[in-house]
């Protein structure tokens, strides 16, 4: 069997979860015994032509040209995987959406005649998608078990759930109930470990919705925490704003 | 001590392809001992292991009385079941079981037996068959009604000649007829076989298995034509992870699937709630 | 009329996209672009309106190779314009965490980014085939400065407890302790990567640049000190906007950096050994004596900065850790209007950020400068000067030296977010 | 097999001892000679129970831990077996050490009783076994209960009568130390103690009493099966399938709670692994999806009512008991703060 052939694609993003590969380090070696990162620009200056069998791409799309290339990757991939939270949902440079595309240019140049810039969505706005590995940056440990699991053939095991579960299963305090901090664990998707609460810092929703998530719910309480809506839109419009659970709990009050 | 959740390393022997999506395995125990020793009633199911893949429930489908080669019949649904169609005669495997109850065949005074099967739910039903052939003198009238989506989907069609030889009546039905294939039985759906069936409630048992929803219907008519929710026996399915009461993953209101089941008395469903069913049951 | 053309459509190898294109005509450069067509992704707009508590976690999504560096930019221009006077605990906490990513950041460009060109491979991974153990020790010293990220910081890409008045959360003794082992060990494998560094030979490139670094009476300056340079500039971070400008060249679409009055300038590594070779760890500073190229302004031997730096860091995180018992000690402030500044040290160079609060401590105005941005003008002055003494090479030859005088900037094209997108065509 | 752990035997007298708070330390050290001590410990504003490396870390006037001692008996994360290229299978060596829980309040020794129900009956589960054989439970009767206890609806607290191998009571100026077991008189047997003194048992009936007084929460069992089933559609349920988060909090921290989901870890040669199981929850939308997506509880409502009705209906036909003890943990840990014991008392209009 030959090895399977991996594309890394780079939209508008910071190129950590592409790092995040290289970041393997103890078993990167043993990872490019397994599959061929046949292009990969950030790792190599010659890169093979497509087809390949899994491309792997980073980053929201924010302009004509990223739309372009994002459709040719699809072409010349065989799955076609949203690596990060950016890929997944548009990811951080989503925020600029909700405010007026202009008046957020401006801020940053002066000249805007050469500004191309489009509403930041993730990947799957613009063609379909076959996985979601989600996270900013992704998580190596769901990255590896991705690659594993195509490799076999089946789906592999990404929790769907909340963080609240990785959260008890490290038996952290809870900053929500006793620290009286505002966290969206409860509504955004696990597989992360619980990295933030479990360092004291509240879940800000990297990972986007989960299964079941009830932002609205979440919404109220938050407002009955003494928040003001406008905080409340900020926490739900952030990594993944754009997603229908989000929205929904951005405009629950 | 003994380890429930240890599977045996067991052989693929054979494999027989069905349908497009389903295939029956031959499995023997590779240490000797275990396959030896290995018993199963009709209606009981093993624990399969891929290793590395995972681990699903699958009812044997074999006679009772060959125990040391015994089948699967196997939909290839999702990740064990799929990987498992690309295995070869050779490969091994995990098992463990069997496990739950059976079907009540030794329970029961049963005179006459009602076998009522959709799609691959003819797979947990196929041993109560084999069985009942090997005993047949003490059983009375003896009819199967089994319905496929399709004639290419029915499955052990080579097996019907046999049945009916050992005086059993088999009706069969699909749900549809794909241009350019033979087929000259009925069309319809399993319960449109009610009108040509010939048993009655009297000194019945009925077994059925295959999809809920269609079950519920069986239910429904059978309970329209006279016959006793005490009289009838269906097969259910949950999710499992251990198929030893220990996961918690099959509960159905008080009832764990694995082990109070997967055979569930129809009488014994209907204390629950409906909703606690989740399905389409009652 | 002889017309040659270099043109590198991905400038591969690097942090982001970026294209090159240089056209010669009579053997003179009649056209150079460094072409940047990463789009730009906001976050000076979008951080207006956002709360202060935010930004640390937003900015740090500039860059996944140096997301600490802009959490602790962006935490101490929040603290100056809150009026923050953090623990000595926290200002050590982050030198760790800066110079941790200092040694993943150095190791990566060194051996993944930069030694297959002098070594004449197309990757490390193609490298890795017959140096297997070089590649391995790189991905083990890599493993060492992301693990010590993750241990100060909670992960390796954009670390989680950094935080405005302290950290979420610190380390303990016993595990710092445990990583100072490790580092007390992988010091061998800095002294061999500045043996291997400093083994290969260098194109000459010599052109009057001027450097500029932080700089401090104490130690060697990371995360604060005044912005110095080869040529004066000597001003506190409050002042970095009356000094540095940026320019909209006509040749280019992109902003350059410039120093009111006079030019271009380099940040970085080598910037920062020439001007302050003396505060290196004293193992750090002797080699880099001994060598003896330092000061230079080559940026050929930026490589060789970045492995004398990868020493300095290992001795001062052991310093570092050998004092450390952390506790919480987060200090106490309240939120108010204000403005505040700071520039560090990232791995590539001088980072600026800065904010204006209203006083619930929204964000009214971000500047944010990053080393690549100010690095960018110089990279097209260096290749001015350098491409046309290579024309006369092979054009893929010439193609690949040209590459490698951008690659010495290690530059992070993402990050630079003062870039003007370019229209592209791409074949 | 029948487990029986710390049951009350007949053995000879004295089975008080006077404990002195001075000798609490030097007790705890002793005993960690051969044992593994565990108990509860300050962690943030709250405890957990945890391996204690010194006596001094222990907090007995804790209220209630995040996770209960169920942890180390039925492991968040465990491995079941490694299986290797050949498909070999190696079982993953069950634990042995013995170890003591310090310290483990009244409702927490009723939940391992349960869950030795469940996990000792048909089919044992050798890992919990392996685990529970060498686990003595030193308990502690409640003096104050917590703002979300209501074990004393239960019965289940704050006075313990069964199932310890040693009971302590705090009587201010030291413990009333009882032996449970004759396992439990062999710890005692490490320190030179006085017996009780006879007023002990009074003093004892005191605290507790006084205890008693102080629970604000309380749950009316009186026909609780029958409540429930009467009350299976009611709108209370519809407004907690928009309340609850499915955030699957309430049963992680749930003493009694069993589910388990496996996963096999596969390496990268794509032979050799392990297979793992890790705590689960029916509050979860994939707990009961099956292949090809079809979901039996997919509504919220469905999973709030599988998770208490199994406490309150169906642990009485499935073990012999019911499945909450009233440690309030579920409530406590719930952002929305529902709560199990309102909902009942609100189905019964009260
Ligand atoms: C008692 C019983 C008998 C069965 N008998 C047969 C049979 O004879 N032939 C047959 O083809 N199928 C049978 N099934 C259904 C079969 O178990 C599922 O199709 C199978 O579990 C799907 O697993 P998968 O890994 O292929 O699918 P995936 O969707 O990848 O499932 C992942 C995991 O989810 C669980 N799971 C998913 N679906 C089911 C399900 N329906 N029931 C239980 N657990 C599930 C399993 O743990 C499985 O490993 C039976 C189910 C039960 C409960
Ligand atoms: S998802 Fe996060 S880490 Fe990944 S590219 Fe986007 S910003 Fe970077
Ligand atoms: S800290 Fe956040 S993620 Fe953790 S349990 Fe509490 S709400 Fe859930
Ligand atoms: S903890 Fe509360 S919100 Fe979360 S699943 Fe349980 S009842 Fe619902």
């Amino acid at each position: 069997m030959s090895k399977p052939r991996v594309a890394v694609y780079k939209m508008s993003s910071c190129a950590g979860c592409q790092l995040e590969i290289i970041n393997l380090e103890p078993i990167l070696l043993d990872l490019l015994g397994a599959v061929d990162l046949s292009y990969f620009v950030m790792a190599r200056r010659e890169n093979e032509p497509g087809p390949y069998d899994i491309g792997l791409v980073e980053g929201a799309i924010t302009c004509g040209e990223e739309i372009e290339r994002l459709k040719k990757a699809r072409q010349e991939c065989h799955l076609l995987v949203a690596l990060g939270s950016c890929a997944c949902y548009g990811g951080l440079p989503s925020i600029k959406n909700w405010q007026p595309q202009r008046v957020v240019e401006n801020r940053v140049y002066d000249n805007l005649a050469a500004i191309h810039s489009t509403t930041a969505y993730g990947i799957d706005y613009y063609v379909p998608v076959d996985a979601y590995l989600k996270g900013c940056p992704v998580s190596r440990e769901e990255l590896l078990d991705f690659i594993k699991s195509t490799l076999l053939g089946v789906r592999p095991y990404l929790r769907p759930h909340s963080v609240c579960v990785e959260c008890k299963l490290h038996e952290n305090v809870c900053l929500f109930v006793t620290e009286k901090a505002i966290c969206l664990g409860p509504v955004t998707t696990a597989g992360c470990g619980a990295l933030c609460p479990s360092r004291g810092k509240p879940c800000d929703g990297c990972r986007g919705p989960a299964n079941d998530a009830n932002a609205v719910s979440l919404a109220r309480t938050m407002a009955a925490y003494g928040l003001h809506s406008q905080d409340i839109v900020r926490y739900f419009r952030k990594f993944a704003g754009m997603t229908s659970e989000f929205s929904k709990g951005a405009e629950a009050v | 001590m003994f380890n429930p959740f240890k599977p045996e390393r067991a052989i693929i022997k054979d494999i027989i392809k069905e349908t497009t999506d389903t295939t029956t395995y031959t499995f023997s125990f590779l240490d000797e001992g275990v396959r030896r020793e290995f018993r199963f009633r009709p209606g009981q199911f093993n624990m399969l292991t891929i290793f590395g893949i995972g681990e699903a429930p699958i009812s044997i489908s074999s006679n009772p009385a060959e125990p040391e080669t015994f089948q699967h019949t196997v939909r290839h649904v999702g990740n064990v079941t799929k990987f498992l169609s690309k295995m070869q005669p050779g490969d091994i495997v995990g098992i463990r079981g069997p496990y739950g109850t059976g079907w009540p065949l030794d329970v029961l005074p049963i005179k006459n037996l009602l076998i009522i099967a959709g799609g691959i739910g003819l797979a947990p039903l196929r041993p109560v068959i084999h069985e009942v052939i090997d005993r047949r003198p003490e059983f009375g009238q003896v009819e199967v009604l089994y319905g496929a989506r399709t004639p290419a989907e029915l499955l052990y069609p080579a097996e019907y000649e046999a049945w009916r030889q050992a005086g059993i009546s088999l009706l069969l039905t699909v749900d549809a007829v794909p241009s350019g294939t033979a087929w000259e039985g009925q069309v319809g759906v399993v319960t449109d076989l009610f009108r040509q069936m010939s048993s009655r409630p009297g000194e019945t048992a009925v077994f059925t298995c295959g999809p809920e929803i269609m079950m519920s219907y069986v239910v429904k008519g059978l309970l329209a034509r006279g016959f006793k929710p005490e009289q009838i026996y269906v097969s259910l399915e949950r999710r499992m992870n251990c198929g030893v009461k220990k996961c918690g993953k099959c509960q159905i209101g008080p009832k764990f699937v694995c082990r109070d089941g997967p055979v569930f008395a129809y009488a014994e469903l209907l204390t629950l709630p409906e909703e606690v069913l989740g399905g389409a049951v009652r | 009329m002889t017309e040659k053309a270099i043109q590198v459509d991905y400038i591969a190898r690097v942090e982001g996209e970026g294209a090159l294109k240089i056209k010669v005509k009579d053997g003179n450069i009649s056209e150079l672009q460094l072409r940047i067509f990463e789009p730009p992704r906001f976050f000076q707009g979008f951080l207006v309106g956002r709360r202060y508590d935010e930004v640390p976690g937003i900015v740090s999504r500039i860059c996944g190779i140096c997301p600490a560096s802009h959490q602790i930019t962006a935490i101490q221009a929040l603290e100056d314009a809150l009026g923050i006077e953090v623990s000595q605990q926290t200002r050590d906490l982050r030198l760790l965490l800066a110079l941790s990513q200092w040694i993943q950041s150095h190791t990566l460009h060194i051996y993944f980014l930069a030694l297959p060109d002098f070594l004449g491979y197309e990757s490390a991974i193609a490298m890795a085939k017959d140096h297997l153990a070089t590649v391995q020790r790189a991905l083990e010293l890599k493993r060492l400065g992301n693990d010590l990220t993750m241990l100060v910081g909670g992960r390796e890409v954009h670390p989680v407890t950094p935080a405005v008045g302290g950290f979420t959360s610190v380390p303990g003794r016993q595990e710092l302790q445990a990583i100072g082992e490790r580092l007390a060990v992988a010091r061998a494998d800095a002294l061999a990567t500045i043996d291997l560094v400093a083994s290969l030979s260098v194109p000459s490139l010599e052109r009057d640049t001027e450097h500029v670094a932080l700089s401090s009476t104490g130690d060697y300056a990371v995360n604060g000190g005044r912005l110095v340079s080869t040529k004066g500039l000597n001003i506190p971070a409050w002042q970095y906007r009356s000094h540095i400008k940026e320019r909209h060249l006509e040749h280019s679409n992109a902003l350059h950096s410039y120093i009111e009055g006079r030019s271009s300038f380099l940040v970085g590594p080598l910037a920062r050994v020439n001007l302050n070779l003396d505060k290196l760890t004293p193992a750090a500073r002797k080699i880099a004596r001994e060598i003896g190229v330092f000061p230079t302004s080559n940026p050929f031997y930026s490589a060789l900065a970045r492995s004398i730096e990868l020493l300095h860091s290992i001795d001062a995180c052991l310093a570092l850790i050998d004092g450390l018992d952390p506790r919480p000690d987060n200090v106490p402030y309240t939120v108010q209007a204000g403005q505040g500044f700071a520039i560090t040290e990232a791995p590539r160079g001088v980072l600026y950020h800065s904010y204006r609060l209203n006083n619930q401590g929204l964000i009214e105005e971000a500047d944010i400068v990053t080393p690549t941005a100010h690095n960018v003008a110089s990279m097209e002055e260096d290749l001015r000067v350098f491409a046309p003494g290579v024309l006369d090479l092979p054009l893929e030859e010439a193609t690949l030296k040209c590459e490698m005088v951008i690659r010495n900037y290690d530059p992070c094209i993402s990050c630079s977010i003062h870039f003007l997108r370019l229209e592209i065509e791409r074949e | 097999m029948s487990v029986a752990y710390a049951r009350q035997e007949e053995w000879s007298i004295p089975q008080l001892y006077h404990l002195p708070a001075a000798k609490l330390d030097p007790f705890l050290n002793k005993l960690k000679e051969n044992y593994t001590l565990i108990g509860p410990v300050v962690k943030g504003k709250e405890f957990v129970f945890a391996p204690l490396s010194d006596p001094g870390e222990l907090s007995l006037h804790y209220q209630t831990t995040l996770l209960p001692p169920k942890k180390v008996l039925h492991l968040p994360f465990e491995v079941l077996f490694s299986f290797h290229e050949d498909q070999q299978i190696i079982e993953t060596a069950q634990e042995q050490q013995q170890q003591i829980i310090f310290g483990i309040h009244p409702c927490d020794v009723h939940a391992i009783a349960i869950l030795d129900k469940a996990y000792t009956a048909e089919y044992p589960d050798p890992y919990y076994i392996a685990k529970r054989r060498n686990t003595l439970l030193v308990a502690l009767n409640c003096s104050e209960p917590g703002e979300n206890c209501f074990c004393q609806s239960l019965g289940t607290g704050p006075e313990l009568k069964d199932g310890y191998d040693l009971l302590l009571t705090d009587l201010g100026n030291g413990y009333l130390l009882e032996v449970g077991s004759p396992r439990g008189r062999e710890l005692v047997q490490v320190m030179d103690l006085a017996p009780a003194p006879r007023v002990a048992m009074v003093e004892k009936q005191k605290v507790l009493d006084n205890a008693r007084r102080k629970f604000q929460k309380k749950l009316n069992t009186q026909d609780l099966p029958g409540i429930l089933e009467e009350n299976f559609r009611q709108p209370i349920w519809e407004e907690l399938m928009h309340e609850c988060l499915a955030c699957g909090s309430c049963t992680m921290v749930c003493p009694t709670c069993f589910c388990y989901n496996v996963v096999d870890k596969i390496d990268l040669n794509l032979k050799s692994g392990k297979r793992q199981r890790e705590w689960d929850s029916c509050m979860l939308l994939e707990y009961a999806q099956v292949a090809l997506g079809h979901n039996f509880r997919k509504d919220r409502d469905a999973r709030v009512k599988q998770r208490i009705y199994h406490k309150l209906v169906y642990y009485e036909p499935q073990f012999g008991t019911l499945g909450c003890v009233g440690c309030g943990r579920c409530i406590h840990t719930c952002v929305k703060k529902i709560d199990i014991t309102d909902v009942i008392s609100r189905l019964r209009g009260e």
